[in-house]
């Protein structure tokens, strides 16, 4: 039983230490590697309720309700690069144990370089998906986040908000740059007014719930679709038909309106013709007075039948505006359905326009995604923080220990990944 | 001294049953200080329950008094030279684990019963000769800071376009299973009956069903028990039980007067919580 | 520490790489399935890939982290915090893991398939159909 | 007592003292476990008395609903006459729990004793880790400051109670994140004590001293320290949960998308049962952390002042375990009827049931520690009686509380307020009074002042029953707890007289407290010197010097029998120290 120093102890007061008080020890190994092992209990547990809480919330949603890792543009061979990378220094830092067990101090240091670069290269992968998430908006709901868990008014909201800024900035460049091309202007113009405006005005003026929700889930659709909806193709084909025979009833009225218009004013330029003619007429022979003789009874007549059409044109006229109002938006959604059905990714995705989208259980996603990755790389942080500080050690025999208690932290690292890769990756 | 000590946790024991008994049969100062008159079925197997639970803490409580007022009285340094020197005792040991243990064991399986009639085995009826649960007559929507109850329109179901609710009034009637539908807008609430020995906190985003079957007309309160705010105090809700024809009659008078309920399937009715307290 | 200084570091590195080597391969096993016809069932599939998990687990703390030459203080260390983890994730299965035979009317429409529209309304069939995602 | 014992310690070898350090090292940033301690007991008493003040506050305003409160009245409300809000009246209760809990009675069981005695009582000079041992000290003023700081705050703290259930306290103000932030510290740092006491149980030990040859005091530390290492992690995940459900907009703990101000600021999807069972996983493991090291100091005061071996050591570490153990799966007992499933509640229930039984045999087997001793009525002995006399009332109402369909009609009343006071104040507080009366003159080098000590016991055991014991009557009725007015209730308003009754026994339990800060800072300037061994007791702590320098032993203990031999018939003298060797 030899006497044990503390690792931690002083090192100005060593000198003059009293004689060391003899200990027995219950475990065969150092006071560090004992609390380094303790600690990772206490981590184990840590990890276990964050990963548990990812499970339970994930198996416990809505069945088929879990986005896919495609859905939320997760990639796979991006995780499976950062486990190799993890497994790597795995393998490195026992490496540089070993060496810095057997006294060889510069193949200690260069394996611990090595860890610490692998570790860098993990991070940086993570940098390259966390940016990738945020530049499609793919994180937990806050002004900025693009997701939404259904369609309901605030998605709605939160998109005409996003549209109207969007036409906004693109309004402000005078001259289409290359990032954009001409025509996404006219795009977002055609989503305001033929699928913004028209389910708004949709989910405002219906009484049924059921109408409204399934004009709110086929906007979502539209924007951004997740899977086959036979229902909301169905209910998409139907509003179209619906609106092509409406089409159909309006387009005879408006040309009947229109010839009446065009009658009317034929009607009226020879009217105003004939009066013209008989004014001057009268009015080229005035009597002693010098006045003028009262008009002629065809000239009143003349003038009331004027009246009369003028009245009719005008009639014409505002049913003509008041059907392109009614044909207006029914031409616009037919243009947006048209143009806008045939894209199987979704318009946004299509055009690159990062507006809101709906994601079923996106948001819940995004929480344990980042929840756990987030601690994860934490913990990756504060290794490359001792490793930093190891560096510029001599790493020989005595700091083997230490050495050993900074990989079983490392490992530990590493084994949390290996449990996080399938469950964010590959499920 | 260690007489006047040995008194004095005596005390303890002499005291606390003697108040317990107080309480429990309504002797002044501790007149209502008791479990309230009991109004439901199932309240009356928890009473039992509490009752029994006390006789056990009782023998238990005096018992273990008594032996300590008994070695305070008795093992005065003063009176004795010499402490006996005795460390364990094998025997004693497996006897006060094993009756213990037997006690609780007896107690665990004999409330099972009780627990599963009041939470889990719901009345049931026979639709179509089949047995299927029994609907709740009585949709309990709580918010801050007061209690909605929604009582089915003429379609005769809750959850429907035709619901009639009413704030912070329950009308139910006795001598039948009553099942009711808990369901909260904003935070965690409980809904609390005590005379019915009712209680189940109401969680946001699930639904719980409670059931119980009244046995007198009465008045009472309906109170929150899960803090929810600054106004949980104020969360008082009335429960008027009545007898089954006053209660058809008070049905018929209310859906003469209907009001429509908020629809909660509407995509235009999120939730929507209270801001941020200053 | 004390006990893996008795083996002849060459041997040891020889370990350390064949370890090294199953783990890749494992690693392209859970990919594979993740891509392959045991996903048909997610829930073999899943299976499969915790279980491959746990193998390269188990790998790293025998021999990356020494425990192959332990004494046996490992058990009282890591069976303790791995009973009490498996415990608290198992007993949050009914509240959390199941919690969908909760969900009030509100929360329904979270998910696709709950959302049943009436006949009456004609237009719309409902989406029992829709594909497992 | 009868001849003097020789003193071994003073044969052996001495051991040069450790050098003189700087006030600034000795005292302020010490690596000592001893200072530490005292940090850790001085700014627990601190807390203690700033959390008595919250719970004196709770008591006016249940006495007298709406009066002017004394103190907080009027200066915080005078544009209102001097009457608190609802608000206010939720910060109070939720700040006495939050302090009381981690603040008073964790740090001063744990913290205080655990970093005194541990060392000195299994014959290390220090903890394994000094270092980790002075930041575990230090992480706790953060936590402090985040106290402090939210006091300051609008709403003058947080409101959403000790258990902070979203999702109240996710739409709760500002102070929240800070109690939030607060508890992280108090994790970190307690993270950090438990893993510095595990290993300096496990590997410091003096020669001789085998695992069961530790006093009970070590033994339940070890235990302590083991369920907060694993249980705490827990609750520091739930925390960070539930800080970014409020900062981060995520919804890890609310259902449905909280929407302020038409735009949405937490993102839906969780479920708020989940922050329970996580909380409740970390908090009832907490409530033995409250209770396992004051049983143990307990136990060593019982046997030394009944100068009789404690009775069943080895069942009383057994039952130890198994209370730590099942104690990770009773924490649904807290949730009989927060919606939990039923059949889950099952399973809490029998396992809820089966940890009542090594509580009982730890009770039968102090009782059987005093059956025939030799009793000596000293403070500290007073106070470890009255522990095992609450202890049992704190006892037997919780098996009351263990049956569902009894919790149904009791939980959230008061008659949980009666239960856990009676544990937590009955018990716990009981107990640490008794360890600071029984460990002062090693601590101080001076005694405490014996009829102070009793008149305190006294005073405090009398009202603390006269405070908590009605609070089950009142339970019963149904009266709820956190209620800042519940007369308003027709059920319960003459249930006013009864509350009134507490409040008084309340106020004056308080005002015992003087009685013992009086002698507890009078005793150190005009206390009697205490020589190294007052009590005549068998522990290693008391060969160490008294106050016991840094380094704690001028010799090398070596141990050669268990703690508690006292009154061996074939000694003359009553007890025989575990340094002393074999005759």
């Amino acid at each position: 039983m030899a006497p044990q120093q503390t690792n931690s102890k002083p090192s100005d007061d060593a000198k003059e230490q009293p004689a060391p008080l003899v200990y027995q020890r219950a475990m065969p190994m150092s006071r560090g590697k004992l609390a380094i092992w303790l600690f990772l209990s206490t981590e184990i547990m840590f990890f276990t309720a964050l990963i548990g809480t990812y499970i339970v919330l994930r198996f416990g949603a809505p069945e088929g309700s879990w986005p896919t890792p495609a859905q939320v543009g997760v990639m796979e061979w991006l995780g499976a690069i950062n486990t190799f990378v993890l497994i790597c220094s795995s393998v490195t830092i026992v490496f540089a144990y070993e060496s810095a067990k057997s006294d060889r101090i510069r193949a200690a240091r260069g394996w611990l370089l090595v860890t610490t670069l692998l570790a860098f290269g993990f991070l940086g992968v993570k940098g390259i998906e966390y940016a990738s998430k945020y530049s499609h908006g793919l994180y937990p709901q806050s002004p900025r986040s693009l997701l939404h868990d259904r369609s309901d008014v605030y998605y709605l909201s939160h998109f005409s908000l996003q549209l109207k800024q969007r036409i906004a900035e693109l309004e402000d460049q005078k001259t289409p740059t290359d990032h954009h091309d001409p025509a996404t202007l006219e795009t977002l113009y055609l989503i305001q007014s033929g699928m913004l405006n028209w389910t708004e005005n949709k989910v405002g003026v219906s009484n049924d719930p059921n109408m409204k929700r399934l004009a709110l889930e086929s906007f979502a659709h539209q924007i951004h679709p997740l899977a086959d909806r036979p229902d909301i193709d169905k209910y998409l084909a139907d509003e179209r038909a619906d609106l092509e025979e409406q089409q159909q009833t309006i387009a005879p009225q408006f040309s009947d309106l229109e010839s009446k218009l065009e009658a009317a004013q034929k009607q009226i330029s020879q009217l105003s013709d004939s009066i013209a003619k008989l004014e001057s007429n009268r009015k080229s022979k005035p009597n002693v007075n010098g006045d003028f003789p009262p008009p002629t009874e065809i000239e009143q007549k003349n003038k009331a039948q004027l009246e009369d059409a003028e009245k009719t044109a005008k009639d014409a006229t505002e049913s003509i505006s008041l059907l392109k109002q009614q044909m207006n938006p029914i031409e616009r959604r037919l243009e947006a359905q048209s143009r806008f059905n045939q894209f199987e990714d979704g318009i946004n995705e299509h055009f690159h326009l990062k507006l809101p989208m709906v994601i079923p259980n996106g948001n819940t996603w995004a929480n344990t995604y980042f929840m756990l990755t987030g601690f994860h790389a934490l913990h990756v942080v504060i290794g490359i923080f001792v490793f930093l500080i190891l560096l510029p050690l001599e790493l020989d025999r005595k700091r083997a220990k230490v050495m050993e208690n900074v990989g079983l932290y490392w490992h530990f690292v590493d084994i949390v990944w290996i449990f996080l890769f399938p469950m964010i990756y590959l499920f | 001294m260690n007489r006047f000590w040995s008194i004095l946790f005596c005390l303890v024991p002499i005291l606390g049953t003697a108040t317990f008994v107080m309480a429990a049969w309504g002797l002044p100062p501790f007149q209502g200080a008791w479990l309230p008159k009991n109004y439901s079925v199932a309240g009356e197997t928890i009473d039992h329950l509490f009752y029994l639970l006390n006789w056990i803490s009782a023998v238990i409580f005096i018992g273990t008094g008594a032996v300590i007022g008994w070695v305070l009285w008795k093992y005065d340094h003063r009176r004795r030279d010499q402490a006996s020197y005795f460390s364990h005792n094998t025997q004693l040991e497996i006897v006060w684990t094993i009756i213990p243990a037997i006690i609780l064991i007896f107690i665990a399986f004999y409330q099972m019963n009780s627990w599963a009639e009041t939470k889990m085995i719901r009345p049931t009826i026979s639709q179509n000769g089949q047995t299927i649960n029994k609907p709740p007559m009585v949709l309990v929507m709580a918010k801050r800071f007061g209690w909605e109850f929604h009582y089915a329109g003429p379609d005769g179901l809750i959850e429907t376009q035709d619901d009639d609710y009413i704030e912070n009034e329950l009308v139910l009637p006795v001598g039948t299973d009553v099942v009711l539908q808990l369901e909260t807008r904003d935070v965690i609430h409980s809904f609390f009956v005590p005379q019915l020995r009712v209680k189940q906190d109401i969680v946001p985003g699930m639904k719980q069903f409670i059931w119980f079957r009244g046995t007198d007309i009465a008045e009472m309160d309906i109170a929150c028990t899960e803090l929810c705010g600054w106004g949980h105090y104020t969360m008082k809700g009335r429960l008027r039980l009545v007898s089954q024809k006053d209660y058809n009659l008070w049905l018929t008078e209310r859906r003469a007067m209907q009001t429509p309920a908020m629809d909660p399937d509407d995509p235009e009715t999120p939730q929507v919580l209270e801001e941020r307290l200053p | 520490m004390e006990s893996t200084g008795n083996h002849n570091p060459k041997r040891q590195r020889t370990v350390f790489l064949t370890v090294f080597g199953f783990l890749v391969l494992l690693t392209g096993l859970s990919f594979w399935v993740a891509n392959s016809w045991i996903m048909e069932d997610r829930m073999i599939g899943w299976a499969v890939m915790l279980g491959i998990s746990a193998c390269k687990a188990m790998l790293v703390i025998a021999f990356f982290m020494h425990l192959w030459w332990e004494s046996s203080w490992k058990y009282a260390l890591t069976i303790p915090a791995l009973f009490m983890g498996s415990m608290l994730v198992l007993l949050l299965v009914p509240d959390i893991g199941m919690r969908t035979d909760h969900y009030p009317k509100t929360r329904e429409r979270l998910s696709p398939q709950a959302v049943t529209v009436p006949e009456a309304t004609g237009n719309v069939s409902s989406s029992q159909d829709r594909t497992k995602s | 007592m009868v001849n003097k014992v020789q003193h071994p310690e003073l044969n052996h070898p001495k051991r040069t003292g450790h050098p003189v350090l700087r006030f600034l090292s000795t005292y302020v940033f010490a690596t000592d476990h001893k200072i530490i301690g005292l940090q850790f007991l001085f700014s627990s008493l601190f807390w203690f008395a700033v959390g008595g003040m919250l719970a004196m506050a709770i008591r006016w305003q249940l006495a007298f609903p709406w009066s002017d409160m004394p103190i907080f009245g009027p200066t915080l409300f005078a544009s209102e006459g001097g009457q608190i809000p609802g608000t206010f009246y939720n910060m109070l209760f939720t700040m006495h729990a939050t302090i009381m809990i981690f603040f008073v009675i964790i740090p001063i069981l744990s913290g205080a004793f655990g970093n005194y005695l541990i060392p000195l009582m299994i014959g290390a000079e220090d903890m394994a880790f000094p270092r980790l041992n002075m930041f575990s000290y230090w992480f706790m003023w953060p936590a402090f400051a985040c106290m402090i700081l939210s006091f300051t705050l609008p709403g003058f703290g947080p409101t959403s109670g000790w258990t902070a259930y979203p999702t109240l306290s996710l739409i709760a103000g500002d102070a929240q994140n800070l109690w939030i932030l607060g508890l992280i510290f108090v994790g970190i740092s307690s993270m950090m004590g438990s893993i510095n006491y595990m290993t300096t149980i496990l590997q410091m030990r003096a020669p001789g001293m085998h695992m069961f040859r530790m006093p009970m005091t070590v033994w339940a530390m070890f235990i302590t320290a083991i369920l907060q290492a694993f249980a705490l992690p827990v609750l520091t995940a739930a925390l960070f949960m539930q800080l970014s459900d409020r900062l981060l907009a995520t919804g890890f703990f609310a259902p449905e998308s909280i929407v302020v101000n038409n735009s949405i600021t937490i993102s839906g999807g969780g479920e708020p049962l989940l922050w329970q069972h996580l909380f409740w996983f970390y908090s009832h493991p907490a409530v033995y952390i409250m209770i396992l090291p004051a049983m143990g100091m307990v136990s060593d005061i019982l046997s030394c002042f009944a100068r009789k071996p404690l009775f069943g050591y080895r069942p009383m570490i057994y039952s130890l375990i198994a209370i730590a153990g099942l104690g990770f799966v009773v924490w649904g007992h807290h949730m009989f009827v927060s919606g939990m499933n039923r059949i889950l509640a099952i399973s809490f229930m029998v396992s809820t049931m089966l940890i009542a039984l090594p509580s009982g045999i730890k009770v039968f087997n102090w009782l059987g520690t005093l059956w025939g001793g030799r009793l000596f009525l000293t403070t500290p002995m007073l106070f470890s009686i009255g522990f095992v006399s609450m202890f049992i009332i704190g006892g037997l109402s919780g098996i009351v509380m263990a049956a569902p369909p009894v919790d149904i009609q009791i939980h959230d009343t008061y008659f949980i307020v009666a239960h856990f006071h009676y544990v937590l104040f009955g018990a716990s507080v009981l107990g640490v009074m008794g360890a600071i009366y029984y460990w002062y003159p090693k601590m101080f080098g001076r005694k405490m002042n014996e009829t102070m000590g009793k008149l305190h016991f006294i005073l405090t055991f009398i009202f603390l029953n006269g405070t908590f014991f009605p609070m089950h009557f009142l339970g019963a009725r149904g009266f709820p707890r956190r209620y800042a007015d519940a007369y308003r209730f027709e059920e319960f308003q003459d249930l006013l007289p009864l509350n009134q009754f507490i409040t008084l026994c309340a106020f004056l339990m308080g005002a015992a407290q003087l009685v013992f800060l009086i002698n507890f800072f009078g005793s150190l300037i005009w206390g009697p010197k205490a020589d190294r061994n007052p009590w005549h007791a068998n522990t290693l702590e008391w060969s160490a010097p008294s106050p016991p320098p840094h380094g704690n032993f001028d010799f090398q203990p070596t141990v050669y029998r268990g703690p508690y031999e006292y009154s061996h018939p074939e000694r003359s003298v009553d007890y025989w120290p575990q340094t002393e060797p074999p005759p």
